[in-house]
């Protein structure tokens, strides 16, 4: 594969996006967590007393003007120093002053981040084992009855509340028929249930796009070149049209991977997974906002890198890209 | 469950090789699963079971509460005496160690208990405390605690505020709040966030040997896990991975009964749910009793309790159950009348007042089916001519609104649970009697000085003055308990557990039969 | 205008494709339509054959039957097309895979398309003789495509080879078309409209190459266009076809010289001409009639000048008017003495 | 001159223009969608008159007749016997009748939001690719922030912030969900700015506005009623996302997401509180992407004709 620099200069560019657009994000979300009442009352309790609360308020800095603490955040963001968790409540977060690593929000969201990420693989890849042959095996035989079934099937996938879903899994699959463990995590048997429940809606839509994408490519006219020149079917579909016909798999399958990082949320917090998703619900039940903060500033970050593995995922597969 | 095996092999190794003599374990390891995370590990978070699941198994107290008759007992202190009004001496136990090898002094004692009461941590366990609560040693074995006021209950108090390492506190404070160094039973091993938290029996607990102990030792180590669905919770002790599911619904509770391999045990708690309604500063109207009547009157209230609150028991009219200190005789639940209520309405109406819409929030999560409670209690009050808005609210909303006090311009009722840990009145006049209780929008002086006049009495004058304030209370509606919150645990066959109306989950007082 | 020379011995040899009464029907949501109705015609060994018609005329449906790449449903195929003893239309896939594109080869209209946007152009080449000569090795292939590279004109083709289509102009990409299309020496070699898409100088270019590349590798062709130049330039016999059938065949020059079609004269008319000069061009008046709206009689009738009554009602037969030359007229013959 | 566009073989089957007739009759050929449509269509005219069809008040309790299975009676408030066809919910309101109101909420906060969004994203993307420049750069910029970061997550935290309910669930699907039909219009605008029709359209001299209003708009209504149809049935199940998480429609008011959230609790002891809410949707979502594939390939040009046969 040629790679020049054209292509790392795409790359350096759409990188050099993401930062920006993940500063741009960061800063929505100082300014809205703002308005959302006061940390000082939130670490004291409600028993404080007002001098109490002001008192705080001067030592966390909040009685700065806003651009100060802006200010003090961008710095914060560009050296990973993302703030105190309130969830300890007064007692260290002031005292114990900069040294406390187990207060500081993102190396707790950090630790978080390998559940969700071992979830959010295992979703994508069995999506994507199930989804592929489902697709290609429909789109070789347009219309046919296997097609449509597929075709239902995959709809119906898409169209299922996950966390329903998800309690029917338990049910059926740890409760009735014990193979798999209720929830948790640590074993491999951990990860069925919660990546089941996540899976069906990637693979209903990869499974669309597949073959829809292989339908459409086989309808091109290098196709019909293709097999004017004798090239056998099968050949034609696997090493012609399947190629071209990535382009938009590999982007339902970014675009599916954003979406079970969102979905993460919810599927986590049923199975008891300790991943981002679980930390988020959390952090937002109890309003622990620089704890919010981090696990926003984490599930963007994933986000805006799958968006750039897609990009270089592109650049492989569409050789106009690579060129320049 | 990756650590099933090697902390089993250690216990066991730890058997065989010290041949730790009262020390039976063998159980191997209990998993308990609770409904949500603690939020830290902190001494004081040991006083309300929800807030720290299965803390108490590391973190101990001065005194404890019989479980059946809910006496207090020496648990750290062998002895206490009130040497002055205001004065209590502790005699400590001897030869107690904390988990980090230092030990059990008055010295130790003193950081402790001024560190979990001190108005710089305010930690929330201060909600539990009467007069400001302070420490001093007096001897080696011996600890004074001082309030700023007379408080009887003291001894009981204790029992709220968990004993933990001095040296950690002093030299470590920001490992207080995730690694907890008690003298309990079990020591504490691994807080794995978002996961589990364990702990591994403790060879040298003091129990082990005391005559006055308080359980024994059975399973090797303690895991607690949680999860905030009900239905995985449950899943989780008829699979086998957990021996003990916390807060089962009736439902389950029946169908855990019928089915075989589980069991299910249910028993009343120290903790109520009751409804708070605006008084003083708020909405005029909020302030007449004719409408306050007609709101109290025109919920059902025991339709609610024995179809939404499906494991409760009746409250008498009162917050809190015969046992209490200040139990009123003869009061009775606000009646159900839909039709007086609406008399009540319309003759304000009548008279040219406007009806406010009355807002009604709940906590998410605080108590099962709290969503449609607060659904039935909007659409009783709207049956009536009452306007409401309702809503769930998670904690962060919650919580900072639940201690605001009154405007003209507010009409608020909450529907919330409480814990009466020490089972008198006082504690309940504090929180919500009061014009600085903490979650008060009540407010009458003369009342909160014979309230505080109560508090400092002993023995049938102290039941009396707080029964005709319980009486009083009752006809001015100022609160409306719903019912006595009952909780259900979901459990492997054969399991013996015994458990005071706290509810504490400590795996001395468990073990399995089978 | 140049003149080609017919070939004399045109019925020396058996032919090396044989159509016969090919008729294509497409199914739709508004009921059959006929795209190609009843043709008949035949390719002897290395010699260019050129179909000339308008879109619609069904002369591309015509080589999309013959090389097997209309879908079926909805295309419906009736008739026979024999490549020497094989008949194409009943064949097994099996069969016309090892003919098509080996023994009959096709180049189309659009290069750019037609090639796979993916993958190199020496992997495109180099997998016809993958699939048609198992045997060739791998170094044996890539020299055979730089080989057939540098036959087509490409330079430097050892380095171009592993360039990929859109990498190089229309002309060259077509250019890498005819490498595809000779590259395993077919005896056919079908062109539907090769120059169309390119500029007039490239044309003449890839036409020169074509005709070059026949004379070494002794290869008949089917030229398929709608311009007339370019088949009496190229070609020894000619099909004229409208709405779907045959309406006059014939040697091209016998046909330009002396068509017997009134549509062939309305399409001589419409181009410029050496002794035209001065002229007006005319062109024909209307337009092709829709393939599901055939006019009942003679399907040129609704923009013949010269129809009668008789043309709307009857469908006309070929008739010969000349040992190799039928026209589908009622009145071929007055149009042939016009 | 002969007309010399390109021939192909597909020419035949590509007729341009397709009647209401095609349609109808392709939708009876396709038993599924055509149950689909009927589906849709009954739901929303019971949505519509909830107060006719529905049998009973959705929110006011009969709380001794709680959790009836389906097909039970009850003493109702008025002292009458009732049949729940669908059984009770925890308060004994009559699931068939909060089923149909909860129509009305859920399809009403999906519709509303996606006819917000996709207004403004189809303005916003039909400017954006006529005029190019500045305002191009300027919305494809928003468009491209907006879709970095997933939309459930931007809606899951503004509304921590200021809330749920009907209103800031709805501002904020059409904040989030404008970028989708503004990407789509503005690809199509690209596509016909320089075709022949806008050109002479141009030349006569047509206004700017009336060149996108009556040229290029109805050439996108066909997309942009499928991706519609898409996104209607995402919303529906954001809304129960968001409802699990206690961030969506406020009670008492019923929506399927939020009896569906509740009836969690009772899964294993009343079973059609959790699964008729679940039905309902999974059911309404289906036939809305059954129709929106089907419609999708009926509109387009290569694929028609095997859906038209």
């Amino acid at each position: 594969m040629k790679i020049n620099n054209a292509f790392f200069a795409f790359i350096l560019k759409r990188l050099l996006n993401s930062v920006i657009l993940l500063v741009i994000v960061m800063s929505l979300v100082f300014f809205a967590n703002r308005q959302i009442g006061d940390p000082a009352r939130m670490v004291l309790g409600n028993g404080a007393s007002e001098e109490a609360v002001l008192n705080l308020r001067t030592q966390m800095g909040l009685e700065d003007p806003m651009s100060q603490q802006y200010g003090r955040f961008l710095y914060g963001l560009a050296t990973g120093d993302l703030g105190k968790t309130f969830r300890f409540g007064l007692s260290d977060s002031v005292r114990a002053g900069n040294d406390a690593n187990a207060l500081s929000t993102l190396p707790i969201a950090m630790d978080r981040l390998p559940a969700t990420l071992i979830l959010a693989g295992a979703t994508i890849i069995f999506s994507v084992l199930v989804a592929l042959p489902l697709g290609l095996y429909a789109a070789a035989r347009p219309r046919s009855p296997p097609d449509r079934a597929i075709g239902v099937l995959s709809l119906a996938g898409v169209s299922i509340v996950e966390y329903w879903f998800a309690l029917v899994l338990v049910l059926v699959f740890a409760v009735q028929f014990a193979w798999f463990p209720t929830s948790g995590y640590g074993t491999v048997a951990h990860v069925v249930l919660p990546a089941l429940a996540l899976s069906l809606r990637p693979i209903g839509r990869i499974t669309q796009i597949a073959r829809s994408s292989l339908l459409d490519e086989m309808a091109k006219p290098y196709i019909t070149a293709a097999k004017g020149r004798g090239i056998p079917m099968r050949r034609v579909a696997a090493v012609h049209a399947l190629k071209n016909a990535a382009i938009p798999i590999v982007t339902t399958i970014g675009d599916e991977t954003i979406n079970v990082v969102t979905g993460v949320i919810i599927i986590e917090t049923i199975f008891g997974w300790p991943g981002i998703g679980a930390l988020t619900v959390d952090a937002l039940s109890i309003r622990d906002i620089p704890l919010v903060e981090a696990t926003v500033f984490l599930l963007v970050l994933m986000v805006l890198t799958i968006n750039l593995l897609v990009d270089v995922a592109y650049a492989f597969l569409n050789p106009r890209l690579r060129i320049g | 469950m990756r650590n099933t095996v090697s902390t089993k092999s250690l216990a066991l190794a730890l058997a065989g090789v010290l041949a730790a003599p009262a020390h039976a374990a063998g159980g191997g390891e209990l998993v308990i699963v609770g409904n949500q995370e603690p939020q830290s590990m902190q001494a004081q978070v040991a006083h309300k079971e929800v807030n720290g699941i299965g803390l108490r198994n590391v973190i101990e107290q001065l005194t404890r509460l019989d479980p059946e008759t809910n006496e207090v007992l020496p648990m750290l202190a062998v002895s206490w005496e009130q040497i002055e009004p205001t004065v209590w001496h502790f005699d400590l136990r001897d030869g107690v160690k904390f988990h980090d090898g230092t030990d059990l002094d008055a010295e130790a004692a003193a950081v402790s208990i001024n560190w979990l009461w001190s108005p710089e941590n305010s930690y929330p366990v201060r909600d539990m405390m009467g007069p400001q609560i302070t420490a001093e040693v007096v001897d080696e074995d011996t600890v004074a605690v001082i309030t700023d006021g007379i408080d009887p209950l003291l001894p009981r108090r204790m029992y709220l505020g968990g004993i933990t390492s001095a040296r950690q506190i002093l030299e470590e404070p920001e490992d207080h709040s995730v690694n907890p160094i008690g003298t309990g039973p079990y020591v504490f091993d691994e807080w794995k966030q978002g996961q589990y938290w364990t702990s591994t029996a403790n060879p040298d607990w003091w129990g082990n040997s005391a005559d006055d102990t308080y359980g024994e030792i059975f399973y090797d180590s303690v895991r607690v896990v949680w999860r905030p669905e009900a239905l995985v919770r449950s899943a989780m002790v008829e699979s086998g991975e957990a021996q003990v599911a916390m807060f089962l619904t009736r439902e389950e509770c029946d169908r855990f009964g019928a089915a075989s391999g589980i069991d299910c045990m249910v028993k009343g708690s120290d903790t109520f749910l009751q409804f708070r309604l605006d008084y003083q500063g708020a909405h005029p109207l909020l302030q007449d009793q004719k409408f306050r009547k007609a709101i109290f009157t025109g919920i059902n209230w025991e339709g609610i309790r024995q179809n939404l609150m499906s494991l409760s028991e009746p409250l008498a009219g009162q917050m809190l159950p015969s046992v209490a200190t200040g139990f009123a005789d003869g009061i009775e639940q606000y009646a159900y009348d839909p039709q007086g209520a609406r008399a009540l309405v319309d003759e304000l109406k009548a008279a040219g007042n406007e009806i406010p819409t009355l807002e009604v929030t709940t906590r998410l999560g605080s108590t099962p089916r709290n969503g449609e409670m607060i659904e039935a209690i909007g659409a009783m009050l709207g049956a009536v001519g009452i306007p409401t808005r309702i809503a769930v609210e998670e904690p962060g909303i919650f919580n900072p609104r639940a201690v605001a006090k009154p405007t003209p311009d507010r009409s608020y009722a909450w529907l919330h649970v409480q814990a009466n840990p020490l089972m008198d009145y006082a504690l309940t006049f504090g929180a919500h009697y009061t014009c600085a209780g903490n979650v008060s929008v009540f407010c009458d002086p003369d009342f909160e000085a014979r309230a505080n006049a109560a508090a400092e009495l002993t023995g049938d004058a102290r039941h009396e003055a707080l029964e005709a304030l319980v009486v009083e209370g009752h006809e001015r509606h100022i609160v409306a308990p719903v019912g006595l919150l009952q909780r259900a645990y979901g459990v492997v066959e054969g399991f013996e557990w015994d458990f005071g109306v706290d509810h504490r989950i400590v795996a001395v007082n468990m073990r399995e039969t089978k | 205008m140049a003149v080609v020379d017919v070939k004399a011995d045109m019925q020396s040899d058996q032919p090396v494709l044989d159509v016969r009464d090919l008729k294509v029907t497409f199914q739709t949501p508004r009921g059959h339509v006929h795209a190609v109705n009843g043709v008949s015609f035949h390719v002897e060994k290395g010699e260019a054959l050129g179909i000339l018609g308008e879109s619609g005329s069904g002369k591309s449906v015509s080589v999309g039957a013959i090389m097997g790449l209309l879908e079926s449903p909805p295309a419906r195929i009736e008739g026979q097309v024999n490549y020497r003893d094989t008949e194409l239309i009943s064949a097994p896939a099996s069969v016309t895979r090892s003919i098509h594109g080996d023994r009959i080869a096709m180049i189309y209209q659009d290069a750019i398309t037609s090639l796979n946007p993916s993958l190199t152009i020496g992997n495109q080449i180099g997998e016809l003789f993958k699939v048609h000569r198992p045997n060739m090795g791998r170094r044996e292939i890539q020299a055979k495509s730089i080989e057939l590279l540098e036959a087509v004109g490409i330079q430097p083709a050892r380095e171009r080879v592993n360039s990929y289509p859109h990498e190089f102009s229309g002309g060259m990409n077509q250019r890498i078309m005819i490498a595809l299309g000779i590259a395993l020496s077919p005896e056919i070699l079908i062109a539907d409209e090769p120059t169309t898409a390119l500029d007039v100088t490239v044309q003449a270019q890839i036409m020169r190459l074509l005709g070059d590349l026949r004379g070494q590798i002794d290869m008949a062709l089917i030229l398929i266009t709608h311009d007339i130049g370019l088949v009496a330039e190229n070609t020894d016999r000619l099909m004229v076809m409208y709405g779907g059938g045959p309406v006059e065949t014939g040697p091209t020059d016998a046909i330009i010289e002396r068509p017997a079609h009134p549509y062939t004269i309305g399409l001589l008319n419409s181009i410029p001409h050496d002794d035209m000069k001065g002229k007006k061009l005319i062109a024909i008046s209307g337009s092709p009639p829709k393939l599901n709206e055939m006019p009942k009689g003679c399907v040129f009738a609704p923009r013949c000048a010269m129809a009668k009554d008789m043309c709307r009602k009857e469908i006309p037969v070929m008739t010969r008017i000349a040992p190799d030359h039928s026209s589908a007229c009622h009145f071929a013959q007055e149009v042939v003495d016009g | 001159m002969i007309d010399e566009t390109a021939s192909t073989t597909d020419d035949t089957q590509r007729d341009a223009s397709i009647g209401y007739r095609d349609i109808i009759r392709a939708l009876v050929r396709d038993p599924l969608v055509l149950v689909s449509v009927i589906f849709l269509t009954l739901l929303i005219l019971s949505a519509i008159f909830a107060e006719i069809v529905a049998p009973m008040d959705p929110l006011i309790p009969n709380i001794f007749a709680s959790r009836l299975p389906p097909l039970s009676y009850a003493t109702g408030l008025d002292g009458t016997e009732q049949l729940h066809l669908l059984g009770t919910d925890a308060l004994g309101r009559d699931m068939l009748s909060r089923l149909i109101f909860g129509a009305r909420a859920s399809l009403f906060v999906a519709l509303v939001s996606v006819f917000v969004s996709g207004v403004l994203g189809t303005c916003l993307g039909v400017i954006a690719g006529y005029y190019g420049g500045w305002v191009e750069t300027v919305v494809m910029r928003a468009v491209d922030a907006f879709m970095a970061v997933p939309s459930l997550l931007i809606a899951l935290f503004v509304l921590f912030i200021i809330g749920g309910g009907l209103v800031n669930m709805i501002l904020i699907f059409a904040l989030v969900r404008w970028v989708v039909y503004a990407r789509l219009a503005r690809g199509i605008t690209l596509s016909l700015r320089e075709t022949q029709f806008v050109e002479a359209a141009r030349a006569i001299g047509a206004s700017n506005a009336r060149i996108m209003l009556r040229h290029i708009l109805p050439n996108m209504i066909s997309p942009l009623l499928v991706l519609a149809t898409l996104e209607i049935a995402l919303l529906v199940l954001a809304e129960a996302g968001l409802s699990f998480l206690g961030f969506g429609l406020v009670p008492p008011e019923p929506s399927w997401g939020l009896m569906i959230s509740r009836g969690r609790e009772y899964m294993r002891e009343a079973w059609w509180m959790i699964t008729l809410p679940g039905l309902a949707i999974f059911l309404t979502t289906l036939s809305l992407n059954l129709i929106a594939n089907w419609f999708r390939a009926v509109m387009d040009p290569v694929q028609r004709w095997r859906w038209l046969m």
